[in-house]
């Protein structure tokens, strides 16, 4: 018997017949769904014991207590920790990121040279070699050796102004922000010593003027669970939150009263309050304080509407809660964190004077004695100083050290002033990741990422308590990179530099034991708390707050610059995880997003959707329209922290960088660099 | 080349023009292909659905089919179980229609789910309580007693037919056909009730839920009336579409106004009640869960003018020209009438898949739009092009129209 | 359709047998076969060693944590406790040592009830059942099993199957809720 | 529409009027949960441009709604409305599914799934008026490196399939190993000894969450304050979610009510 077509056929039908019969069909069946289940392209969990370690967390700007939760030994998740006050078992939305930032496609890897249009990869030996042979001749000539740091609270910076002392170079300035500003004002212009600080946690009335206090001013954790701990969700609440600024704002939401400001109306509303105050006979013990009541007195109801917008009856509202309540607390600041005048500074602390709530922190003693004092450096006017080298005014330096900060991205006019850091010899950019700064810089020198790394925060801005804290390593490094204090330290030693330290471990050591406290339950992620007063001492500075108050109000759109923190810092670009909070109303694909009320959008002959290009300070972004009933008439307001140039395909090119449009002026009075309110105009394209 | 397997005494047109023919439906084929390669590579990330919309263009192109391919049981209802001789001239078409239809429709679904590797699971694993799980059951039972039907006809085939064990098969099946078609009613009624009660149930979604009696048994039943008051008439489309490609006269326009006046019948039936649901769910149940009508519809594409389009002038209209003889015995507004009813059943199985979902439950929620993308389109053109496929090679080769040599002459 | 006769109708009949039975015999004899790969430990453990000769019990090496979670196959920082350098005389013990502890790597250990991801097992909920009833008894062993691992889906042959899991929470009275056994 | 009785019943009380969607629980959520963040490039590939602004595709078990009293201008309010999974005592996505892949079953009341069962039908995602399914539209992919140590307490998932919010559910599993190992009884866990990730790291401690049915949890009383409502409540699924606020507008954005309806 031939094997012929027919049979050939016959065979294959009975072969598959009986493979009915077999386990072949149904065995394979299950097994590659189970196949499906555990796909080798996905990725499979890590087993092990589940541990967690306490450090506090600077990935936003003023940092978070958390916990580091690893399982098996790395780090994958973080909590808050519930002992420590700051946290509570709180966390913010960036801070919650940090496992995840750990591994961030934008890490740097390593120290990285500019090489032409590129960077090339060298060693610490390497980058230190050259950074001290290049510093050798700059020795002792003022100006030619800067920095800029981006971080508020941290000893590295005592180490880092040190060395530049050392080298005969006082160049050395802090990020613009609301601590700046308060800086300006209140060690500047009014002469007092020590931190302004808001004891929220007393408080039975909280103003916040500007100051979005829920969202991104301050600890924002801390200051959501002071709120949070007399509000109890049954019960009596005893305290009342007061929002004043142009936009609803996350603060806003949540209080009980939104009082509509204009932008650039602040410091107005502020002195009508101060006027309505004095007149309800209330006093400050601080000098000059009649030249500051007659000065006040000029903002009667209707001086503030016309330069505020706030009808006179929501003024005396305010005025008179303020009156009633026994331990009241004004916040000022800028929606933006940045770029608010001093005489909104100056006039919150005349407020909180008036009202008998004004709190001064001490100052924590100094581990580096050659450094500056830190409040002289918070003072200065880094806008200024950057505007001067860009006239030629100041020596343009030859070398620009950047420590925790992103000026090339973050600064008022950020395109200006990117050029005008890029002018620098020597850019070194200490970012842990590509940054713009980064990304423009000669050298690039990784510092860990704070849970990488040693590091320390005495009295974040916008507590009401002299606290330090110290942040441990309690993530295994991820790439190679160094202490920026160490590399500092190392770096002053090869220059003959000697500020007393070979190891920032040392250094904060030597803080903790002047501070008296315990470095194990710092280590463990305590706090230490001090009670200790700073002096009130000061001059209500009314001379020059009378010129920066009397100032000509801006004309046209105002802008309002929005910090929500879960979108990012301007030293932090958000993350990808984070990314899923920020709304379709800000950021949508590419475009960014800019809110307005239905009036102000018919004003301006636009409607939802359209295409806009804002335009300010030479300066213009592109977005699109939202209507949002919660910004005032005649007010653009647009979130910040977006149109990244560097970092990782989930934020480079996605929306537009609102820094770029902030128009930087000179404040009467004090001459310091103010662009919060500033004016904007907005085509249809 | 191929004229020995034609149907006894019967013309094809040349083997080169058929095969330009089947060349042109390869490109649909071809293209949902692809798609279907990128879908199954990449997921179905790539089609327009998303999280407001998981349901889109293929279940209620599903729907859809499943609707028009009752012709095939309704039909086969009639003429086996009920006798009505005249409908052996059409019978053939429907089960062929009905055949495509469905096997077209479990394509689709296996795209549509997520792990078409578990596609299985839905008998292994199934919930009694799930609707779906009925619908899985009968149309997969439904496509099967398809294929029974379906198999007499193509052992006819003249060439296949000389082999006597064949032969004796298909006549053995034919006279068995009447348990065949006895099976397949109740297992159509029964799934076609069943995807009615899949939005029925939905007692999250007010723009489909009704209230206890408003779904079992009514809703069922306006689903099964909406099939078979236009699956008959979708047939006769489908042959005056043959007929007007072929040049042909297939079958004659007397059985096609019969198809008309069953379906018109039907219709009738399911506008009595689909009115009548229509109007308790805009009186009875949206108010009861704090709504209005006017609340469901939004813009143009979720807009009113659907709702009416649907209800009156695809829906009583056709009802109406189909159940008037003088109406229906004229050709054109016999098709007409036809077309509009299909029409009506399309857009029914439209709203109740995308509309329905479309709705913002939630008070604070805003109305999201779906369109779906190329991703989508391409596979449903593969499995029309499918139809034409089975259709050609049918029509060329198997004696589907008993009619024809008598109408169209050799 | 040239031919009109081809094998006669039992000729036919004859192939059909003989395909079924093949695929009968392939199905059931050839294909578990090739299902699976046969592997071995990466380091042949000895428990007869750690358990008669050294005195240690079960819970020296799996135990439960503070947590109530389990400790189940030791990893270096347990067995390094001993074994940071060689002590005893064997070859598997010295690989151990050089190729994990001195690298600090942890050993591949085959588990042979090994269950995916998506399974959450708490050996603590099953403490009241003896070890044994789910896994090899291995105590006294002095060579591990062969390991099979399903080459398709990378399982062990001995995982637990899901309706084993099921019937027995069943017959306990325990909710076969999704959740109950999966994560 | 039976609702199966549970002794215990976990749940939460969640404080519209303190929440300021600040969005830390969303990320708290997705660490928790081992959710990708969308790779932009991924899906350019397929030919689809989607990225995390496209709130249509992107996976969230937890979604905090901006809400609005519907009034311009300075009359206009705002609050915060974080969805979780509503944990529904008749929900409507169970009986839908047609492969038994999500059951609620188990003491405690929780929607359970089994992710390697779905089918990806995504007829549950049709069924919750809650928008709180969500479906694997791709394969989920981590950046290079960021996957090296994933949350231990979720699978990752593969494409094709719907997930949705557990109440972190792992973590009752643990609370309860933690009561055996100490000799507690794991059904009667003190309040706060399971807690969910969101409600664990809330800055403002608006996300309450502790069983519904235990007097010694905050969550009992509070859930049957006056001042408490659910979502879409008239529905009939019954959620185990409670929406707390001392705000009108708020409560009647919680349903729908007839223009001249009274809320209830």
């Amino acid at each position: 018997m031939g094997l012929d077509r027919r049979a050939f056929i016959k065979f294959i039908v009975g072969g598959a017949a009986g493979t009915l019969f077999t386990p072949i069909p149904w065995k394979l069946a299950d097994d590659s769904s189970i196949w499906s289940q555990n796909w080798s392209w996905i990725p499979r969990l890590k087993s092990g014991a589940v541990t967690a370690d306490a450090t506090y967390s600077k990935l936003c700007s003023a940092g978070c207590a958390v916990k580091v939760k690893k399982v098996g030994g790395l780090a994958f998740g973080v909590k808050g920790n519930a002992d420590n006050a700051l946290s509570q078992g709180g966390v913010c939305p960036l801070c919650a990121n940090g496992a995840q930032m750990l591994r961030s496609p934008a890490r740097v890897a390593g120290p990285l040279k500019k090489d032409g249009s590129a960077f090339k990869a060298i060693s610490w030996d390497e980058a230190e070699a050259l950074l001290a042979d290049k510093l050798k001749g700059l020795k002792g000539q003022s100006g030619k050796v800067a920095a800029i740091s981006g971080d508020g609270s941290g000893t590295a910076n005592e180490v880092l102004s040190g060395f530049l002392a050392g080298l005969g170079s006082s160049a050395y300035y802090y990020m613009p922000s609301d601590q700046t500003t308060m800086a300006k004002a209140w060690n500047g212009i009014m002469g007092g010593s020590g931190q302004i600080g808001y004891d929220l946690e007393g408080a039975d009335l909280v103003l916040c003027i500007g100051a979005d206090i829920m969202d991104a001013f301050g600890p924002t954790v801390r200051n959501q669970k002071a709120i949070a701990a007399k509000r109890p969700i049954e019960g009596d609440k005893t305290v009342t939150l007061l929002y004043a600024g142009p936009v609803r704002t996350r603060t806003a939401a949540v209080a009980d009263t939104w009082v509509p400001v204009s932008p650039d109306g602040g410091a107005a509303f502020a002195l009508g309050l101060a006027n309505l105050l004095i007149k309800s006979g209330k006093g400050a013990s601080l000098g000059g304080f009649g030249e500051f009541a007659e000065l006040a007195a000029k903002f009667g109801p209707d001086a503030v509407e016309k330069a505020a917008g706030v009808k006179t009856e929501a003024l005396m509202t305010v005025a008179k809660a303020l009156l009633m309540a026994k331990n009241p607390v004004v916040v000022v600041g800028s929606g933006s964190g940045q770029g608010g005048g001093v005489a909104l500074a100056a006039a919150g602390v005349a407020l909180n004077a008036l009202l008998g709530s004004l709190t001064v922190l001490p100052e924590f003693p100094k581990a580096v004695s050659h450094a500056p004092d830190r409040s002289g450096l918070l003072a200065k006017d880094v806008v200024a100083w950057l505007a001067d080298v860009d006239a030629g005014k100041a020596p343009t330096p030859e070398v620009l050290f950047v420590y925790e900060a992103n000026p090339a991205y973050a600064l008022p006019q950020a395109a200006a002033m990117a050029k005008t850091l890029d002018k620098a010899g020597l850019l070194v950019s200490f970012s842990t990741y590509m940054d713009e700064t980064a990304a423009l810089a000669d050298l690039i020198l990784p510092a860990p990422h704070p849970f990488e790394r040693l590091d320390d925060a005495q009295s974040p801005y916008g507590l009401g308590k002299a606290t330090y804290l110290l942040a441990t390593a309690v993530a295994a490094p991820e790439k190679d990179c160094k202490s920026t204090p160490d590399f500092i330290l190392g770096l002053a030693g090869k220059l003959g530099v000697d500020l007393g330290f070979g190891a920032f471990e040392d250094v904060l050591k030597a803080k903790v034991q002047a501070i008296g406290a315990d470095w194990d339950a710092l280590a463990a992620g305590g706090a230490f708390v001090s009670d200790r007063k700073g002096s009130a001492q000061a001059d209500l500075g009314a001379s020059a707050l009378a010129k920066a108050a009397a100032a000509p109000k801006a004309q046209g759109t105002l802008l309002a610059a929005l910090d929500h923190l879960n979108i990012g810092t301007g030293a932090l670009a958000t993350p990808p995880h984070a990314l899923l909070t920020v709304r379709d109303t800000e950021l949508y694909g590419k475009d960014l997003f800019v809110q307005m009320c239905a009036a102000t959008a018919k004003s301006l002959g636009v409607s939802e959707g359209a295409k806009v290009k804002l335009t300010a300070g030479g300066s213009e972004i592109t977005a699109r329209v939202a209507l949002n009933e919660g910004v005032m008439t005649g007010v653009v307001a647009a979130p910040l922290g977006l149109g990244r140039t560097a970092w990782d395909p989930f934020t480079k090119g996605k929306g537009d960088n609102v820094s770029k449009i902030l128009a930087v002026s000179a404040e009467p009075g004090t001459g310091y660099s103010v662009w919060a309110g500033s004016a904007v105009s907005v085509a249809k394209m | 080349m191929d004229s020995k397997l034609f149907p006894e005494g019967i013309e094809r047109c040349s083997l080169g023009k058929f095969l330009a023919w089947l060349g042109f439906i390869a490109i649909g084929l071809a293209w949902g292909g692809y798609a279907a390669g990128v879908i199954f590579y990449k997921g179905i990330g790539v089609t327009g659905l998303d999280n407001y919309f998981g349901f889109g263009l293929w279940i209620t192109f599903d729907l859809a089919v499943i609707a028009l391919g009752a012709g095939a049981f309704f039909t086969g209802f009639l003429k086996y179980i009920l006798k009505i001789d005249q409908l052996k001239n059409i019978i053939n078409l429907t089960v062929i229609v009905g055949f495509i239809c469905y096997s077209g429709a479990m394509l689709v679904l296996t795209l549509d789910i997520g792990q078409p590797i578990r596609a299985w699971f839905g008998y292994w694993h199934p919930n009694v309580h799930s609707m779906l799980t009925e619908v899985i059951f009968c149309i997969t039972c439904y496509c099967m007693v398809l294929v029974i039907e379906f198999l007499p006809l193509i052992l006819e085939q003249k060439q296949l037919n000389k082999v006597p064990f064949l032969h004796h098969l298909a006549h053995q099946m034919h006279v068995h056909m009447a348990l065949f078609a006895g099976v397949g009613a109740f297992l159509s009624t029964f799934h076609q009730g069943s995807l009615g009660g899949m939005y029925g149930v939905l007692f999250g979604r007010p723009y489909a839920f009704r209230e206890g009696f408003f779904i079992w048994p009514w809703t069922f039943f306006l689903f099964v009336l909406s099939a078979v008051g236009s699956g008959p008439v979708f047939t006769v489309l489908v042959c005056t579409f043959m007929e007007k490609l072929t040049g042909r006269k297939l079958v004659d326009f007397k059985t096609k106004s019969l198809m008309g006046k069953i379906a018109g019948t039907m219709l009738t039936v399911y506008m009595f009640f689909k009115l009548l649901d229509t109007w308790a769910w805009a009186t009875g149940v949206l108010p009861h869960m704090g709504l209005t009508f006017e609340q469901m519809f939004y813009g143009t594409i979720y807009g009113q003018w659907m709702f009416w389009t649907e209800l009156v002038i695809c829906g009583v209209v056709p009802a109406i020209m189909l159940i008037t003889p003088a109406i229906r015995n004229r050709p054109c507004l016999l098709y007409l009438a036809g077309i509009l009813d299909c029409l009506g059943i399309v857009i029914n199985r439209y709203v109740f898949t995308v509309q329905t979902i479309a709705f913002p439950v939630m008070p604070f929620d805003k109305w999201y739009t779906y369109a779906p993308n190329w991703a989508e389109w391409a596979p449903s053109v593969m499995i029309i092009a499918y139809g034409f496929l089975v259709m050609s090679l049918s029509y060329r080769y198997l004696p589907v129209f008993p009619q024809e040599k008598g109408l169209s002459g050799k | 359709m040239e031919e009109k006769k081809g094998t006669k109708c039992c000729g036919g009949f004859l192939a059909f047998v003989l395909g079924f039975l093949l695929s009968v015999v392939a199905g059931w004899v050839l294909f578990p076969g090739m299902l699976y790969s046969e592997l071995d430990q990466p380091i042949p453990f000895s428990h007869k060693i750690h358990v008669e000769d050294q005195g240690l019990t079960c819970d020296s090496c799996h135990f439960f944590r503070e947590d109530g979670s389990y400790q189940g196959l030791p990893t270096n920082e347990q067995c390094s406790g001993c074994h940071s350098e060689v002590v005893g005389q064997t070859q598997a013990e010295a690989k151990y040592v050089q190729e994990y502890v001195q690298k600090n790597k942890e050993v591949p250990w085959l588990n042979y009830q090994y269950q995916p991801d998506n399974v959450l097992f708490s050996h603590k909920a099953h403490e009241p059942f003896e070890c044994t009833e789910c896994h090899p008894d291995v105590a006294k062993a002095d060579k591990a099993p062969k390991y099979y691992e399903n080459k398709l889906s990378g399982y062990s042959k001995q995982t637990m199957k899901m309706w084993q899991c099921e019937r027995c929470h069943a017959e306990n009275g325990v909710s076969n809720a999704c959740h109950v056994c999966h994560k | 529409m039976h609702a199966k009785e549970f002794k215990i019943r976990w749940g939460m009380v969640i404080d519209v009027d303190k929440c300021t969607g600040c969005g830390a629980c969303m990320v708290a959520c997705q660490v928790e949960n081992n959710i990708a963040p969308v790779t932009p490039e991924v899906d350019a590939w397929a030919g689809v441009a989607y990225d995390a602004s496209n709130k249509l595709r992107t996976l969230n078990w937890l979604t905090v709604y901006e809400i609005n009293n519907k009034k311009a201008f300075p009359e206009y309010e705002v609050a915060y409305m974080p969805r979780p999974c509503m944990q529904c005592a008749s929900p409507a996505c169970v009986p839908v599914c047609p492969v038994v892949a999500t059951d609620k079953n188990e003491e405690g009341g929780i929607v359970s799934q089994i992710y390697p069962r779905c089918i990806g039908c995504r007829y549950c995602m049709a069924a919750c008026p809650y928008h709180a399914r969500y479906f694997n539209w791709f394969d989920p992919t981590w950046p290079a490196g960021m996957a090296k140590a994933l949350s231990p307490s979720t699978s990752t998932r593969p494409r094709g399939v719907v997930e949705k919010c557990n109440f972190c559910h792992t973590r009752f599993q643990q609370a309860k190993d933690k009561a055996r190992q100490e000799g507690g009884d794991p059904n009667s866990l003190a309040d706060g000894a399971y807690n969910t990730a969101c409600a664990e790291v809330c800055p403002s401690g608006a996300i309450l969450f502790g069983d519904l049915n235990n007097p010694a949890h905050k969550v009992h009383a509070l859930a049957h304050s006056k001042h408490s409502f659910r979502l879409l409540e008239r529905l009939g699924l019954g959620p185990q979610v409670y929406y707390y606020s001392k705000r009108e507008w708020v409560h009647r954005l919680g349903d729908n009510y007839l223009p001249n309806e009274k809320k209830a």
